[in-house]
């Protein structure tokens, strides 16, 4: 009985819970004049004030009432229906009520929340009281809609997040399709020499990962491509990914890499993107001995078969009866349907030549910390040898802290991970090569479990730390001991005066930075951006790997600056929301689709090309439009866009929203 | 030796001081100052200041009024916004600098014959009375009130200044110079009445 | 027309009564954002949530403004970022017609905004209300009968 | 349109030849303008120590006067061209000065609402005559020659438009289309230490030493200037700045004394004979010599 529709039964009984949130509304809106208020509303039968409606007491109240005095409407006063309307829904439900006979009204991010003056905002809060009390009594019984969810997912991006999410959902029997642009998986780790604090070697603990992803029989493995297009919603997702030719036949390549000793070029003529060009590749090349899949890559930009066809092709002689090359290989694409999808796209590296004044690609020994990542990087350009331009040891090393990070005219955050990086620098530089190192720091941020154990050591090991933003590193010499030597100049803030020091060798602690193509990939994946560009989770707290968009998540530094430990741990995160999503087996939709009254119909067809995802159809024998309940998304356009109004919004229809309307403005 | 006792109570501190800078130009987001220091790196004066600009700025924001007023670091400041386009917090350290020298001008806190302060007011004098400078004079004017001595040294330079003739002695005037003074006038009726 | 405001409302100045439609992804968030941030702004704009920009009836501002709003907003996307993917395009073909029928009721234009704010753009929302409720005290109250309205209401329907 | 040519005082006085060389420079390129009538000074830096609202009405009185005409005012002096600048911002910034300065205009029957707009020579030859123009009017090449540009601090920063804050380079086109070798250093943009070299010798001679040794370093013969503080310091304190066995002498010309040489104006225009440190035999050397 209480399940009742309001159009049939015009006994609408509301009940109106009004939440204090600790102070957080109570403290600027006065609930108790505010439920008092309501309960002066017509149709409402009673009208409460409670500390916390979303705690287990709060929750019993409502279901109390519900049984008690027969309430069929309820209105909650508390925050954004974002956080807790599904609470609330599953209150109603609980109470043998339909969970869509609930208005939620926000009056603390709406309300409390952005406004000083009490007055103000209660009379605020009264008047979408009013409006909700008169809308929801207008609610007719919802059901939501049960679609069945892909038992796969795919992940975007191959650095360690990526890796280590693919393999958590793998290990669980999960179909996983692990999608990487570049030619090999790895990303940023794979370049790092160690990593703090433990010092264990990137490569030791990251490769064995690397190649159980190569060979996992529930992983479909595609370096070399990318996404180029997401259609669908939770649960089925059809996703298109491109896979750009790299002139060698996967299943063929033996990882030999003959071909490579084999080429025409005897010596590397491109910078090496792997090396960050600090050593030179063939056109045919392998990006690092560790990479997955062991396959080599042939880059047409430089590869003389490409250029001028006249090549003596010795590669492919080398290569042999596996006839693994081919010149003639196309992009090609194939096309996936999964039930969820993970994002872990990563960062890249700020650029310092935006900052002029430390002389980067001006003066050859002011280095980024990536590239010193590779030059103390046994497998590096240098075989692991910490070197000059002119090949000599550094007897002295800047490390200049926040490069392109909390500064107002490049990034305002603070890429968190510099700091602790630039110990692991300074540590490794005094190992190499005894070098005396200077440190030139804002904030030493070192929070974590061991990370200030290590600046300890590294204090104890007689690094100099030096408190100061630094201004400038020239080769301009004021004093005789500055011949020949990069001087940085900073203010000791601790001693409190300008001190000069010159050094053989700067480093530049650059910052972390949103990928430079990030907003397409949201569009793509319709997500949303934080102002910074790092992908926006759903709740910074209680939602961190999740987004706006159902089945989507996050995880690793796209979603904002963040170490190995913590990237790896949110990866595993976001695999298990994707788990428990598709062990769900089904998605409950949201029942907000549209739906045409038949024979108000006058089948002008205008709704039809507002439809982007073409779920209204026309059926000439009835000359009226039809929506097919599955594909429709809920968007409302069509119903806005119907001249007869014969299309119906469930849950927005045109009298819950004037209802609205009117609500707000009227003044009882 | 004679030791001196370093600590400071809060009593001595100046609120007043500190809520005025925060409200004059170049002080409005001095509460956002990281003391990164990367001023005082910038500064080319900075290596004769007794005090650098970063320390200035926290001690301003703290309400330490002598230690700032009578730091010669102020008058070292030649205005040359150098950390002003650098601050990472995009501070107008000049601005502030202008509104302590001002401050410390009206409150004399600068040692006797000390020459920048007296070169300003002669400066603001000669603009007064003339509308226009004459360098050579106000040159004169100021060592004459700082270190006389000084203008014996400067003979040769004035010979040649002279004989390229770039050294003028009549003094430049603007026509309606009546406006000038009208004008300053007018500024401090003004502002005594926006204080009013 | 409808009931005067309370004394309680009742202040020395005028002040403008907003209906604000904003979009469940983006705008809508944006104002949470602003919540959550703390962002200050004035307290006279009413939300009415809606999926998307999209779903925005011109009947709906209308019916506003014959209710006694002095300002509507409607908040959406940005170009290219609908959730749905070109709700927010549609919206902005209709606020240009719905303007010229403002105009048509002698509404000035400045009482009905079309904003595209993302959900990180918490300061925007802070700055269009500070920005229109300035705007609007400065109009004065908005003066539409309620009677030409609901004519131009069916006007709009067919 | 006609600019208003705003001198400034130090173009009267010992940067007489900067206004020399810029006005016959301008003539010969056609770019028409009068000196703005009455002008008063605009308060440099040194007003603002005693007096900052004063010397925003000061400035203030200049810009009226120009908006009055509706002419664009061209301040060749850094200084002048900083301080006119800022007062149009605070002006814009701050409702108080706003209100302050309009008020005490209004009892000398002026006006200012900011529609002035202050431009610098370097923009002028730049964006209104252009590089093609000027290189087409050059008729002896400074071929050789090489050139140290110093912009030094006020033009540039904290409000120029037109250039690059941290490495400008309007002065280097120019000079590279007269065919002189430019030269790049990073103190290009460090202050020349301004009146300090009065007030605080010390201190002062420390800046304008660096800064010659500087460009000396570069293998600089010439040093080219857009202010006539700079100028001035450079120029003036070599014999001080140097030591017996490190003697510094390099010529310091205006950036408009050079395009004057290398357009083949008279000696009037190119006002050489006002240089303290002689240039006549370097340029000679070059084969650099003026009609």
């Amino acid at each position: 009985m209480p399940d009742s529709d309001p159009s049939t039964n015009s006994h609408v009984r509301v009940g109106v819970y009004v939440c204090h949130c600790g102070t957080n509304i109570a403290g600027t809106v006065d609930v108790k004049s505010v439920s008092e208020y309501a309960a002066s509303l017509p149709g409402v039968v009673v009208a409460r004030e409670y500390k916390y409606m979303c705690s287990d007491p709060g929750q019993g109240l409502i279901q109390q009432d519900i049984a008690e005095q027969g309430l069929n409407r309820i209105v909650v006063a508390a925050c954004s229906p974002l956080l807790h309307e599904p609470t609330f829904r599953r209150v109603l439900k609980r109470a043998g009520i339909n969970a869509f006979f609930l208005q939620i009204v926000n009056i603390r991010e709406h309300d409390s929340w952005v406004h000083l003056d009490k007055g103000a905002a209660t009379q605020k809060a009264k008047d979408l009281v009013r409006a909700a009390v008169r809308r929801v009594s207008l609610h007719k019984p919802l059901q939501k809609r049960q679609v069945p969810i892909h038992p796969s997912a795919l992940v975007v991006g191959g650095g360690i997040a990526g890796i280590h999410a693919a393999l958590t959902l793998a290990e669980a029997g999960k179909q996983v399709y692990l999608v990487e642009r570049e030619p090999t998986i790895g990303g940023h780790m794979a370049m790092f020499d160690k990593t703090f604090p433990t010092l264990d070697c990137a490569a030791c603990i990251l490769t064995p990962k690397m190649t159980t992803v190569g060979s996992h029989p529930h992983i479909k493995l595609w370096t070399y491509s990318e996404v180029i297009q997401v259609e669908g919603y939770v649960g089925n997702y059809k996703v298109r990914i491109k896979h750009k030719p790299r002139y060698v036949i996967d299943d063929l390549c033996i990882g030999c890499q003959e071909c490579i000793a084999a080429c025409v070029y005897k010596e590397g003529k491109t910078p090496d993107e792997f090396n960050l060009g600090l050593s030179k590749r063939k056109p045919v090349y392998l990006p690092f001995p560790q990479a997955v899949p062991q396959k080599v890559v042939i880059d047409p930009e430089t590869c003389i078969e490409f250029k001028s066809g006249k090549c003596k092709k010795t590669c492919i002689e080398a290569c042999g009866d596996r006839h693994a090359i081919d010149f003639k290989q196309q992009e090609s694409v194939d096309e996936i349907e999964v039930g969820t999808i993970i994002l872990a796209t990563g960062f890249k590296t700020f650029d310092p030549k935006r900052n002029p004044n430390y002389g980067y690609g001006r003066y050859g020994n002011v280095y980024t910390s990536l590239e010193v990542e590779r030059l103390i990087n046994a497998a590096g350009p240098t075989g692991g040898e910490l070197v000059l331009r002119d090949s000599n040891k550094p007897k002295s090393v800047g490390i200049i802290h926040c490069v392109g990070s909390r500064d107002s005219n490049t990034n305002r955050w603070c890429s968190k991970v510099c700091c602790m990086y630039s110990l692991k620098l300074a540590h490794l530089v005094r190992e190499r090569t005894g070098a005396e190192v200077f440190n030139f720091y804002i904030d030493m941020r070192t929070p974590g479990k061991g990370y200030e154990e290590f600046y300890d050591r590294l204090l104890d090991e007689g690094v100099h730390f030096i408190r100061g933003r630094v201004a400038e590193v020239s080769d301009f010499a004021a004093h005789p001991s500055e011949e020949g030597k990069l001087v940085i100049r900073a203010e000791d803030t601790l001693a409190g005066f300008v001190r000069r020091i010159p050094v053989d060798m700067v480093i530049l602690a650059v910052g972390l930075e949103p990928q430079a193509d990030a907003q397409d990939v949201r569009r793509m994946f319709n997500i949303s951006c934080a102002s910074e560009g790092w992908f926006l989770e759903r709740h910074p707290k209680l939602a961190p790997v999740s987004t706006f968009t159902e089945g989507v998540y996050i995880a690793g530094a796209c979603q904002g600056p963040k170490d190995i430990p913590d990237s790896v741990a949110q990866a595993g995160a976001a695999a298990a929301e994707a788990m428990a999503l598709i062990d769900a087996r089904f998605v409950e939709l949201e029942p907000y689709t549209a739906f045409v009254l038949a024979d108000e119909c006058s089948g002008c067809k205008s709704c039809i090309p507002l439809c982007p995802y073409h779920a209204i159809s026309f059926s000439d024998e009835k000359r009226k439009a039809d929506i097919n309940e599955v594909l429709c998304k809920g968007c409302g356009t069509c119903v806005a866009g119907c001249p007869s109004g014969s299309i119906k919004q469930n849950f927005f229809e045109d009298e819950e929203i004037f209802e609205e309307i009117e609500g707000v403005l009227a003044y009882a | 030796m004679n030791l001196q006792r370093t600590v400071k109570f809060e009593a001595e501190t100046d609120r007043e001081f500190a809520q005025w800078i925060a409200h004059e130009i170049g002080g409005e987001k001095l509460r956002e100052c990281l003391q990164c220091g990367l001023c005082s790196g910038t500064c080319p004066l900075s290596l004769y200041m007794d005090k650098t600009p970063r320390r200035l700025m926290y001690l301003a924001r703290e309400g330490f009024k002598g230690d700032v007023l009578s730091s010669l670091s102020i008058w070292l400041c030649t205005s040359c916004y150098g950390c002003v386009i650098d601050c990472p917090k995009q501070i107008n350290i000049t601005g502030m600098m202008y509104s302590l020298k001002q401050r410390a001008i009206e409150e004399k806190f600068y040692p006797p014959r000390f020459p920048i302060p007296v070169m300003a007011r002669q400066f603001s004098r000669m603009v007064r009375s003339s509308g226009r400078i004459t360098e050579s004079w106000l040159v004169v004017q100021v060592f004459a009130r700082t270190a006389i001595w000084r203008l014996l040294g400067m003979g040769k330079l004035g010979l040649r200044l002279l004989r390229t003739g770039r050294m003028r002695l009549v003094r430049d005037k603007v026509e309606h110079r009546h406006d000038i003074s009208q004008l300053m006038d007018a500024v401090q009726v003004a502002k005594k009445e926006l204080v009013a | 027309m409808p009931d005067r405001p309370p004394d309680a409302v009742i202040k020395a100045e005028f002040e403008p009564r907003i209906v604000a439609f904003f979009c469940n992804w983006c705008t809508y968030l944006a104002a949470d954002l602003a919540g959550t941030s703390r962002m200050k702004y004035p307290p006279n704009t009413r939300v009415v949530r809606v999926m998307c920009s999209g779903r925005v009836d011109p009947q709906f501002v209308l019916d506003a403004f014959a209710h006694g709003a002095d300002g509507v907003l409607i908040g959406g996307c940005h170009p290219g970022d609908c959730h749905y993917q070109e709700g927010n395009y549609k919206a902005l073909r209709r606020f240009e017609l719905l303007k010229r029928l403002l105009a048509d009721l002698g509404i000035e234009e400045e009482r009905v905004r079309l904003e595209w704010i993302s959900a990180a753009e918490g300061d925007k929302v802070r700055a269009v209300v500070d920005d229109m409720v300035q705007e609007l005290r400065a109009l004065g109250p908005c003066k539409l009968e309620i009677g030409e309205a609901e004519d131009s209401l069916a006007e709009v329907a067919v | 349109m006609k600019y208003a040519y705003y001198p400034g005082c130090s173009l009267k006085g010992t940067g007489r030849a900067y206004e020399e060389s810029l006005l016959a420079i301008f003539q010969a390129l056609n770019v028409p303008c009068e000196e703005l009538h009455d002008w008063n000074c605009c308060g440099a830096t040194s007003y603002m120590s005693v007096d900052q609202l004063s010397s925003y009405a000061l400035a203030a009185r200049n810009l009226a006067l120009a908006e009055r005409e509706n002419m664009e005012i061209i301040a060749p002096c850094a200084a002048c061209y900083l301080v006119l600048n800022k007062t149009q911002h605070y002006m814009h910034d701050y409702a108080q000065i706003n209100s302050i300065v309009t008020q005490a205009l209004g009892t000398i029957g002026l006006t200012c609402e900011g529609k002035t707009q202050v431009r610098h020579p370097l923009e002028i030859l730049l964006n209104e005559v252009g590089l093609q123009t000027l290189a087409a009017k050059v008729k002896s090449p400074l071929q050789g020659l090489k050139v140290a540009p110093y912009y030094g601090c006020q033009l540039v920063r904290p409000y120029c438009t037109f250039d690059d804050q941290r490495n400008p380079t309007s002065m280097d086109r120019l000079l590279s289309a007269c065919g002189a070798k430019v030269i790049n250093y990073s103190s290009k943009v460090q202050c020349c230490g301004a009146s300090q070299k009065g007030t605080v010798p010390e201190v002062g001679l420390d800046r304008i030493r660096r800064l010659l040794l500087a460009a000396k370093g570069e293998g600089a013969e010439v040093i080219a200037t857009v202010c006539p503080l700079c100028q001035f310091n450079l120029e003036c304190f070599q014999e001080e700045a140097g030591n017996s066995h490190e003697p510094i002498s390099i010529p310091v010309l205006y950036f408009s004394q050079l395009i004057a040489l290398a357009l083949g104006l008279d000696a009037k225009s190119t006002a050489l004979q006002r240089c303290i440190v002689p240039v006549q035999t370097l340029l000679g050397s070059k084969g650099i010599v003026h009609a």
